[in-house]
């Protein structure tokens, strides 16, 4: 025996094909944004092993990055299907956003890393637009609270570089040095204090959810700016014991080894 | 080199949503006061005995259900010129409430459109409420202000709420008649209720109680029943 | 310019390798399990319709259930293809269990509509493995753990189906009377007082995983036998002003009305 | 109608996890003791000369790994019989403990197998540590008792913790050659941690320190090279 | 170089309110005792016939009322000479029960005016709570002990619980014409808060609760009229 | 240069503490095991009609509660031996359950001395308890093992959880005369409680609750008395 | 029956609370969005060399923090017409954030009134503070609008943290001179605060972590002292 | 029916712990403002030359100690006279930080009896530190006032944090032979908790900190030994 049916059982029936369609598209959201996570964090991985700045990448790092350049198109065509208005686009945002979030982090890290500057929300939703690999779509859907969320973690990333570049070139000046050092290392420092001074500055009303989300990560960010200016100050102490007219590729000289001892 | 203005466009773009956000607040709030106007006429349905439901309750909650759709006029013509689920959470609760009591009004036998006669126990369509609220309803392609299926949804789980205790407040006024109309109502929207596949969100919590509600006028139609109280005439009576 | 290679690369390419693979295949498991865990709630909501005990199933709720049973068979597939050793099927245990208790719950639901029986563990597994679309697979995936969390959630399905049967059959005898009141209804009280006490009984080390996921499940346990309680306790009640000889189909009598006036 | 068998069944399940649980308990607790002796004896190096490095470390803790063995085989005997993804976070921390020291002692030129000859430097591969304890590594079909990859990963990020910290402790020791291969070293295994895609997960954690690693020994060759302390000879000097 | 001063002002402040907090504490403590001893007293009104209510409720929580007074104009005291806001919420409770068993006491009949004639189902107003306790009440511009309005509104609240209670004793009891009165007096309860736009505190938590409470007296009603056990004199029943 | 002893002191004392603990977790896992059957021989009480109480409850649970008691006297002699204080939050969770187990034997009229004869609806006292189990109570002074009176009355409100929902049982049972007897019951113990003034820990709040369990009692007595369903020689059934 | 004014006057004080919020809201929201201009200004003591500090820093923040002194008059005038317990958590945080401004600025060498001369390393106040604001400061009696004694030393505590940072930063910038003052400054308020019983309460916990502060300078001053990098003439400098 | 002795007993024993409660607090606080004396004279080592370490520091600080030991006195007449364990939680803390800081005091040189030599360097025992405040140590069998090993282990791991930020003080100070000394006694220390199988609790997470206090004086030493800055007389110097 079944339940009874009722007069409104063909309104229901309406209702059951609308709401199946919407949480049938969310589970697909949900999955394509995992998915552009995962890719994007793997070319986040792949453009740290870049040793310059401002500079096209090597090819070492941009053939590391192929594939994953491939599966962020694949994600954003998933989504830019099922997100094909600007109504879906917004009903699933809160679904799609951790992705987006992590596109925009990798693709202005690695902009920064090839220009030195701070990718605009404007260049960022462009590429997403291109990034599909069947033609452009997926307007509209990277938010600019995705972007601003983005540019925080951004900072985190810039933060592993930096130390990373403090320690191999900056200490050890003797060493590597026919690689050559990256130009406007210490610029880097003063892009992140200036970055910092500007998501300090967004003034964001509270309550709001961009505003709760970025409660979350302000702690982080100043956090990544005072490590690479502890990095820096590291730098700048031990370099004062470099003696006068010290070279690095000299090897040092008798003179440097006594300057030592009396100081 | 951070260039300044990245900043200063986003800034604005903030500034601009907060502007939005103190726009849609306003109207809102005038909505929900209209709106517990209308639920207080509403309220002394449980106190009124039929024949004086015209005049008493459908009248006046008439006149006060118009006077709402100023609000949603406003409410839609804003919203409509922003993406609609960047905001609807600031409207959904007042929503629901009055597509709620327009249900009611209708389920009582009321009628906003004049001359249309009343047909008490009618369940008014998701249309219907688009219809007189002059918005459209579930809307999938284009991004303008809409009822969505789920407010419909909800709005008529609190009017199963409403009639489970308006079929006991019945038995009080006398009225042994409506409680064996509102059983069969109420069943008839849960077998509804228990084709669709809902996730764990409110929705289906709230569904999930429509039971208790049948439970509830079904012991009310015993009761009556034990006594001999219903009407014989009543083709849904079950005799 | 990049990262210089070192001696260890050869070495770490191959543990890139077998971490993509692990990585991957996670994800996989988890929207494969996020599908099960869809899919049979939809084959419980079908199955709450049944308004019949210890009879098969209603042609209605069959047709409303197949499609889901297909999407059940799909997500087994899915996951007996990852998942194909006892060391894969362990590794992702914690991914696919939320999908594996709902799929237990869902047939431990309907076997209990259909038998008035708790389907048994092997009963269960033996299920799962036939449940593919494509033969038989996912041995000794399901674990006994998984099948003791869906039994407890089997109990609030079990009290929304009671509750209801008892709201529709219980208080209204002289309504629906020719579709017949399923036979033991109050017996599943009888059913899942037992069930509450064999539960309460299972005596789970401390500390351990499945003890903590029990007793977080407990309390909603006990209450959804306490729902059935008050339930037939109203229906006791209730049924006590029946007067003597009253009938549920002779639409009471004259005397039936005096003797209410006279309480 | 309930089969009280059907929970019977399931207790002595769960009767028979707690004694696996038990019996796992005490192998992990044994490997564990053992385990701190080798650990006391190799902290040693950080104040042994390289001179002594041979009679005052590598000899003894040779013997304290070889006493870990015992328990490794014990519990690789019990582990092989259950599900190795069911229990394995039982023995991790101490897996990955002990295989750390047998990387330290096999870096400081220490080797297991008589007659071998010591490589300094050297670091023994995932298969070398498994072929040490006699169990499989990196297992992908049968379900048993192996050293995961992540636990070797985790290993080996402890060993270049200790590293950084024994280059420092080595110029205090007025060993001056060993900073720079211990630089070296820990740069070429930076390298290979960054070809990895990490999850966010402890091992991600983990390797994000490594950076500082670097720091720390790039910053002692620094101050050696800057004093000229680095000796000539040496071929991954940089000069 | 620093000014010490600071941080002994800060002391000497820190250790004022601490003296301040003990001083307010031990007050409270006494009359909470006090309370509970009406409140013991009071809690008979659901065992005690219509007819006994006088002698074996009323008149001994006269007494036990004023009692609390002492400790009221101690609090009084005390509190008027500090903010009120930075204290309040030390006796906020305690006030509340206190008003809220006036408010019972009221209602119930009692008078604590000797010579003033009970007026059962009477709802004292804030100013007649003040009047008893001695206390300003509402007070708005003057920083002092005072009974605010939302702890008059709270204790109303607490009485709505109870009187709900009292509507099904009072039928076990055998008196089938309170529970009209009762369902009356929270539905004209109930429509005065719903008009309000409270903000989102436990003020508006509480009163968001009182729909219950309507429900459980309507329930009620419904079981006496099913059954024709509403004495026929009474106005409400609907009959 | 440092006192090696101290490491090796503390170790033997952090090792005996290990002991202690697995000797206590022993026995109290063994206790609760056996509670555990106790537990499931009194949940029948729910399903059990009272002429077969004594046959198929109260016989069985004596025999399960007296298998506890060796446990008991083990779990004495042990803690006897160390701080009470430093220990007794291992066992409060078991010795409250096994107490309020007890307490609902001796309600339902069960006794554990063969030959003394059965009060159903008799509270055991805290002193009763420590004579049936054979320990200490309310020790103050000697810091052995005992039943502190805050066991027993976390006992006490799973006594009167357990009641409140015998008492709806009860009536599906058939039995109109015990929901009368629980109310009284559990309004004399409410009242006991209403009057302490406890800190805010865990009993407070659980003692909080109890008005919860009053009011669902007296909603059973209300339906019954509703319909005259309770027995005429009962004194409190409000005729 | 029940008197509506209750509810009228209720609705009367709710809206007249949400005047009073809304007006603190959008003054304390202007005072914010002025703050964050003087905070971003000062900001840049991190990366301006101290040749350059009066024109690029303080002499813009001068004009920044006399911006925001506008919005503490509307603050103040405001505020003192209200209970100031009742509403102080609106602006705490801000005016804290105000407060430490002013600190750091005077700290830095600024100052606020024409004509006085910069004192670098100089602790302004709370007098002073109250003074450059123009409001009471530690205000016991009076239920004014004031800077509060915990603002202030919150204010302190978040200075320190800056200070901290300012000292590695100073390094980078080449300015050796600096970190021994810091370092002296740090330690002496340490100092004061050590001798607090504070209550447990944000204040204890943030001023527990000066320690931290105080090692991180201590370890700038190391670092510079061991490598004789700190000019002689400091008397705070070891040597 | 029900024994109200039950919960006057209740009653008593509650108010009786809260006046044991009060009468610790007041022993704790008077102890923790001396303690906080004893504790800023000993701040001062940190900037004070070992010339003058004597008469600036332990002098002063000898007599801060033997202040707190009255309240010493005080507490353990208290605290013996009811359960150890049952309050121990209320002066642990104090406890732990006076004895942290005798055995600072003992490290430095300090003595508390007249006439004994000072041996700087030198860890005080367990014991001696009884004998100081004459009180029991690890007292097992008796249940009364002692200071318990785990206690002394904590103060003994406070002293290790505060020994590690001297060693690069002691440099600032220009006293290069200090930190070889510490670095010595830390490792020492932490060989001696290493060997420790310490259950998973406060003690464990801060003993596990102990070696970043030994990187920490070991970097110390690489400094100056880069530097050439031991003076060759020193064993340990690693030259
Ligand atoms: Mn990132
Ligand atoms: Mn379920």
């Amino acid at each position: 025996m079944t339940a009874p049916t009722s007069p409104y059982t063909t309104m229901f029936e309406g209702f059951r094909a609308e709401l199946d369609e919407h949480y049938d598209r969310r589970e697909r959201v949900i999955k394509a944004s995992r998915d552009l996570t995962s890719a994007s964090k793997r070319l986040i991985f792949a453009l740290q092993r870049t040793r310059s700045l401002a500079r096209p990448l090597p090819s070492s790092v941009t053939k590391a990055a192929e594939p994953h350049h491939g599966a962020t198109g694949a994600a954003h065509d998933a989504l830019a299907l099922e997100l094909s208005n600007s109504l879906r686009a917004h009903r699933y945002a809160w679904q799609v956003s951790p992705g987006l979030q992590e596109f925009v982090e990798a693709a202005t890290f690695g902009h920064y890393l090839r220009h030195q500057t701070l990718m605009s929300f404007d260049e960022v939703q462009k590429l997403w637009t291109e990034t599909g690999e069947q033609g452009q779509g997926g307007e509209g859907m990277l938010q600019y609270s995705d972007y601003v969320l983005g540019v925080f973690d951004l900072t985190g990333e810039m933060m592993r570089w930096a130390v990373l570049m403090v320690a191999v070139w900056g200490s050890a000046p003797s060493r590597d040095a026919d690689e050559g050092a990256p130009e406007g290392l210490r610029d880097v420092l003063r892009d992140m204090r200036d970055m910092r001074a500007a998501l300090e500055a967004l003034d964001v009303p509270r309550g709001t959810p961009l505003a709760s989300e970025i409660g979350k990560k302000t702690d982080v960010m100043k956090q990544s700016v005072e490590k690479v200016e502890n990095a820096t100050y590291g730098l700048v102490v031990r370099g004062r014991e470099r003696p006068e007219g010290w070279m690095p590729d000299s090897g040092g000289s008798a003179e440097g080894r006594m300057e030592v001892d009396s100081y | 080199m951070i260039d300044r203005g990245i900043f200063e466009d986003l800034q604005a773009r903030v500034d601009e949503d907060a502007e939005v956000r103190d726009e849609i607040r306003v109207i809102v709030d005038t909505l929900e006061k209209k709106e517990k106007i209308a639920q207080s006429i509403l309220a002394k349905a449980h106190s009124t005995p039929l024949s004086q439901l015209s005049s008493q309750v459908l009248e006046p909650a008439k006149g006060a259900i118009q006077q709402t759709m100023a609000s949603v006029d406003d409410l839609s013509a804003v919203a409509s010129a922003h993406p609609y689920y960047k905001w609807n959470n600031m409207w959904q609760r007042q929503v629901q409430d009055l597509v709620f009591h327009i249900l009611l009004f209708g389920w009582l036998g009321g009628s906003i459109q004049d001359g249309s006669q009343p047909r008490p126990g009618y369940l008014l369509t998701i249309d219907e409420i688009g219809g007189i609220l002059k918005v459209p309803v579930n809307e999938k392609q284009k991004d303008t202000f809409h009822i969505a299926i789920e407010e419909y949804l909800h709005a008529l789980i609190s009017l199963l709420d409403e009639l489970a205790r308006l079929a006991r407040n019945s038995v009080t006024l006398g009225d042994y008649r409506r409680p064996t109309h509102i059983a069969q109502f109420i069943k008839d929207i849960h077998a509804g209720f228990q084709i669709l596949n809902l996730k764990n969100d409110s929705l289906r919590r709230r569904s999930d109680g429509i039971k208790y509600r049948v439970k509830e006028v079904e012991d009310v139609v015993y009761d009556l029943s034990l006594r001999n109280l219903i009407p014989r005439d009543d083709p849904t009576s079950g005799q």
